[in-house]
């Protein structure tokens, strides 16, 4: 690697003008984000969870912020992968980016299954296999933290594809760089590193939470370092790129990261805060580097 | 949707209206432009990395160059904003959601409690007709309104009581549109005090913990009748009373 | 549990006026501090890491501050067990609170041998396992994450101390409630939750990093809710009291780890800027609850 | 050790010194009293939450009822630090680590590199016989300081080169005890000029990141002659010119 790092990256074979992604969840299926010029320096979007069911998703209060964080409760909350391959993906068609799908499930083989269904859409450039949302299962325990069910929902998703995908793994628990070995020899072409840290707040006065699941997923630019330090050590164990998520407040931390050994940069809280994030991020990085 | 923007607005004013209640006004033609009675504004807190999100924060009015708002102090994020002074540049989202709905020439009932009434003004700014219910713990919670009828829960201003108390028969009968907004609880006795046959009128304004406040992040989930949910911050704020769940809304909780 | 949560406490049979410990590696030997009026308000002291052999620790620099927290690579310095048993426990007689002695190894049997070692003093009152420092292996990796090594290095204790331990857990991988659960069945009497997260900050420009071990140990305030999670998930899955570890620099923070189920609560990344610390949280906790 | 304190100060004066550096006095009679030349303080940058460290500062000389600073502007927390303003209370813990060991009598040769020589001003006050040799890359990083020589590296400010170039034979042999402070690099090459014979007079006060500053993190690792550390907060930040490991703790960088 040289650096500074190049902001222009290639990925998956393609040209990227920017390596800032659209995390899963916070810009919904892309198509909303169409009118509203929020694309623009954006390298790619992912959409939200989509799972083989309608979820309503979790009870609400469905987020909390905290003195340096948010948690968020959402629940992949989203109308089934039938719902999005008839009404979603088709206005997702003029994005003026790539789109990557992101994949939850909560067996083995619903990943396969709902790949198989959107495999009928040409409007997307591969996958995010979701396999650690914190807001699914019970107690904030995630799929991914096992390296063997990490490899068969990777195998899975390979028999029913030729597009390539990332797999998203879970830094609670389990050991990240085994998961993404494992996610690797199943056939995934990239791996996301990764999904929020299990996160709770309690009232001390009354011992309730505001979220009703009580432990959620916590997003914060503090965590920044934590991320950097997965990035480098799964970078450094894996080859196929890596795809970094988590605490991307300015220019310099995608710098960071990309320094670190990712190849694309997500930005999730961020956005929520600053709609034209991606943007913003691209002009402080270039008054950085001179690029 | 239509395209969202985000602007850098200047603090014309800002004043402590009622006690812990802040009253500040920014410049921004586009905003007050664009702006429809019951639509709100993300405020960024601090330009720092803390809060990480946006406050919402109802449209009080429109002014002469831009919109007022009005808000209780009650965290981080409202603590940041009531130290905002004249000059200071703020990054603003808006306008945001969908407002209330208001069909040309109709009479309109509008009932509050507490600051559940900013936003009111601009109501009553763009309708022919309205009466005004404020119901409120004191007489400090009170927003002034132009000929509003007043309870509190302490008798320190207007009756004592409860703002169901100045709901009768004959206002409802008189009304094309009833606009509520106020606590969730405030809320919900409004609504099982108005008979059946008026439930179709109700418009409430409602309120939920925001993320992004234009869609994309889920969080601001409303329970809606027949189950399922809509989002505040683009399906509402406002909301017909009978889409809403109350039942579920209520267990909620903010 | 009764909420608010009282702030005197008792622990390990004994009463404790504070919840208040000061954690390993930010408070010496105790000894240090006895002169230093930093005592009052605490309601113990854990020592710095002793290990069987003399270590130098880890290359300087050794602390790197990022924009919302530090990193640290000491390296479980310390100047062996019989040089600590000699020359610094004696000192620490004096302590006004008890004293909780932190012992680390590279190997299974080396926690017992320290312990051993440790044994023929008296001034401390048990001990605190440290299975999980992330600046000591190669590449941050934690010893603590396979609940097995933790099942034999608590018995490995059991076995050669009568005295009550508590091992402390890494966040870094593994399951830390089965981790927990293997530490009680070899006979634990306390869990730490937890060590600090693995971090690391990179020079973007240069791809260098100002810490030669590259990755180190994060802290910050901005961390609770990543900790008030883990205590609350590993304090409902065991039987013996949880002390907390990572994230204090207020009063309600304290009080929020006690209403998610610690019986203790550590402080160090805050006794580092506030020698005084243990005090002033206890005033500001005293103020909130009215005890 | 002995006890240490920690002081709310009040900000008595402020000013930028030099291009990114400040000047800024305390009122602290306290710390002034209990102070020796080569000792520094722990200043909290801010109240808040962020920077969680304190950031160390040598003493520069004591003032009627409290003491100085003189800082390079350099990240965010020295950014802080450069805005406070007169009447700020700041929290600051010293006096910390151990100074300069002075002789009673003995005569000084301070040798300083840029804002290294920031606490010189101390030293030269408590000794009765002080030659300054400041050496900086150019005339605004010189600390003004009474009749001192300088050299510059771009000639801006007395001779053009090297603090190395001044130093001489008769002067060290003139000399009782040598002080040098400034950065890594400077520091090693005065050390280096300086022969074996005189190398016992030497004192350098030493830089390190650090945590606590008072001894408990051992975060302030200085590598020592003969294998191993010092803390630089705790047994310095001055010490023997001997006692330092000068290849290691160049490479170890800061
Ligand atoms: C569409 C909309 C319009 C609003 N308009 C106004 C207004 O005109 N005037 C006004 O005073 N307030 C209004 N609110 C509420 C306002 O957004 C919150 O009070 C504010 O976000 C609290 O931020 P904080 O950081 O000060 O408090 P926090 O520390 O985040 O929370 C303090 C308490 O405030 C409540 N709260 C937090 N977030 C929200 C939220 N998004 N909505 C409602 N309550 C919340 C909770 O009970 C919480 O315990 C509106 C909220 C929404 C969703
Ligand atoms: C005992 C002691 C006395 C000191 N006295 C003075 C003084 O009188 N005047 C003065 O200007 N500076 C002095 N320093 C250096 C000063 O402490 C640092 O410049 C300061 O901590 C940087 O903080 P920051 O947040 O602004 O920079 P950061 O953003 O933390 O760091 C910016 C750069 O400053 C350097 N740095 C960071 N921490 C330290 C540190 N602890 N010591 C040295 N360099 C560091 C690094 O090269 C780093 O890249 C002293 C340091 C020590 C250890
Ligand atoms: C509100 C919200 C919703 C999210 N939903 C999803 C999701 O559906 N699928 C997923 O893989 N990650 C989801 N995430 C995680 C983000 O994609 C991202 O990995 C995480 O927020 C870390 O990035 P950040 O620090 O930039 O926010 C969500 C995060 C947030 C804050
Ligand atoms: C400088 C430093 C040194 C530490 N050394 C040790 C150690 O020797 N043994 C240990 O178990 N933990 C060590 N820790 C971890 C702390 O004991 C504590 O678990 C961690 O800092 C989280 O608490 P905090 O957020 O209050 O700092 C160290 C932490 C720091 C910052
Ligand atoms: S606040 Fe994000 S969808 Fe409504
Ligand atoms: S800075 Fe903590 S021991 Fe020196």
């Amino acid at each position: 690697m040289s650096f500074p790092p190049a902001i222009r990256r290639k990925f998956w074979g393609r040209d990227f003008s920017s390596p800032v992604m659209l995390a899963s969840g916070t810009a919904g299926f892309g198509e909303e984000l169409l009118d509203l010029q929020c694309l623009s320096g954006a390298g790619a979007v992912v959409s939200k969870a989509v799972t083989f069911n309608p979820r309503e998703g979790n009870l609400p209060p469905r987020l909390l912020e905290t003195p340096f964080g948010l948690l968020n409760s959402i629940g992949l909350a989203n109308p089934g992968v039938y719902h999005v391959v008839k009404h979603l993906l088709p206005a997702a068609a003029g994005l003026p980016c790539p789109l990557l799908i992101n994949v939850a499930g909560e067996s083995v083989d619903e990943f396969a299954d709902v790949v198989s269904v959107l495999e009928e859409c040409s409007v997307h450039i591969g996958y995010e296999i979701n396999v650690s949302c914190p807001n699914a299962a019970e107690g904030g325990a995630a799929f991914g933290v096992d390296p063997d069910v990490v490899l068969r929902v990777a195998q899975g998703v390979s028999k029913v594809t030729g597009r390539p995908f990332s797999v998203k793994l879970t830094p609670n628990g389990g050991d990240m760089v085994q998961s993404a070995k494992a996610a690797v020899e199943g056939g995934a072409s990239a791996i996301t590193v990764c999904n929020t840290f299990l996160g709770m707040h309690i009232d001390w006065e009354t011992g309730k939470c505001v979220i009703k699941r009580k432990v959620a997923g916590y997003t914060s630019p503090a965590l920044l370092p934590l991320v950097v330090a997965r990035v480098w050590q799964v970078s450094n164990a894996v080859s196929v790129p890596v795809i970094s998520s988590g605490g991307v407040s300015r220019g310099e931390d995608v710098l960071q990261l990309l320094a670190a050994g990712a190849e694309m940069v997500q930005i999730g809280t961020r956005l929520m805060r600053r709609p034209f994030a991606a943007g913003e991020l691209m002009d402080e990085m270039k008054k950085l580097t001179g690029e | 949707m239509s395209a969202i923007r985000d602007f850098d607005c200047a603090v014309k004013h800002s004043e402590q209206m009622l006690p812990g209640v802040v009253r500040i006004v920014f410049d921004c033609a586009e905003i007050a432009s664009a702006a429809f009675p019951g639509q709100f504004v993300q405020i960024e807190p601090s330009p720092d990395a803390f809060p990480v999100t946006r406050r919402p924060i109802t449209i009080n009015r429109l002014t002469k160059n831009g919109f007022e708002l009005l808000f209780d102090v009650v965290g981080r994020g409202t603590e940041l904003m009531a130290e905002m002074k004249p000059g200071d540049m703020v990054r603003v989202l808006g306008p945001l959601g969908i407002g209330w709905a208001i069909d040309p020439g109709s009479s309109w009932l509008l009932i509050g409690g507490g600051l559940g009434a900013a936003g009111f003004q601009f109501l009553m700014d763009s309708v022919v007709s309205a009466t005004v219910l404020i119901g409120a713990s004191s007489s400090d919670r009170v927003i002034p309104l132009e000929a509003c009828h007043v309870v509190t829960e302490d008798g320190s201003l207007g009756g004592k009581g409860l703002v169901t108390a100045l709901i009768s028969e004959k206002l409802l009968d008189e009304t094309d549109s009833i606009a509520v907004c106020g606590p969730v609880a405030m809320m919900e006795a409004v609504w099982n005090t108005i008979p059946e046959k008026h439930r179709d009128k109700v418009q409430v304004s409602t309120e939920s913990r925001m993320g992004c406040g234009w869609g994309v992040c889920d969080g601001c989930s409303i329970p809606v009748s027949g189950g399922g949910y809509k989002k505040c911050c683009q399906e509402g704020p406002v909301f017909p009373g009978v889409e809403i769940d109350w039942k579920r809304w209520k267990e909620a909780g903010l």
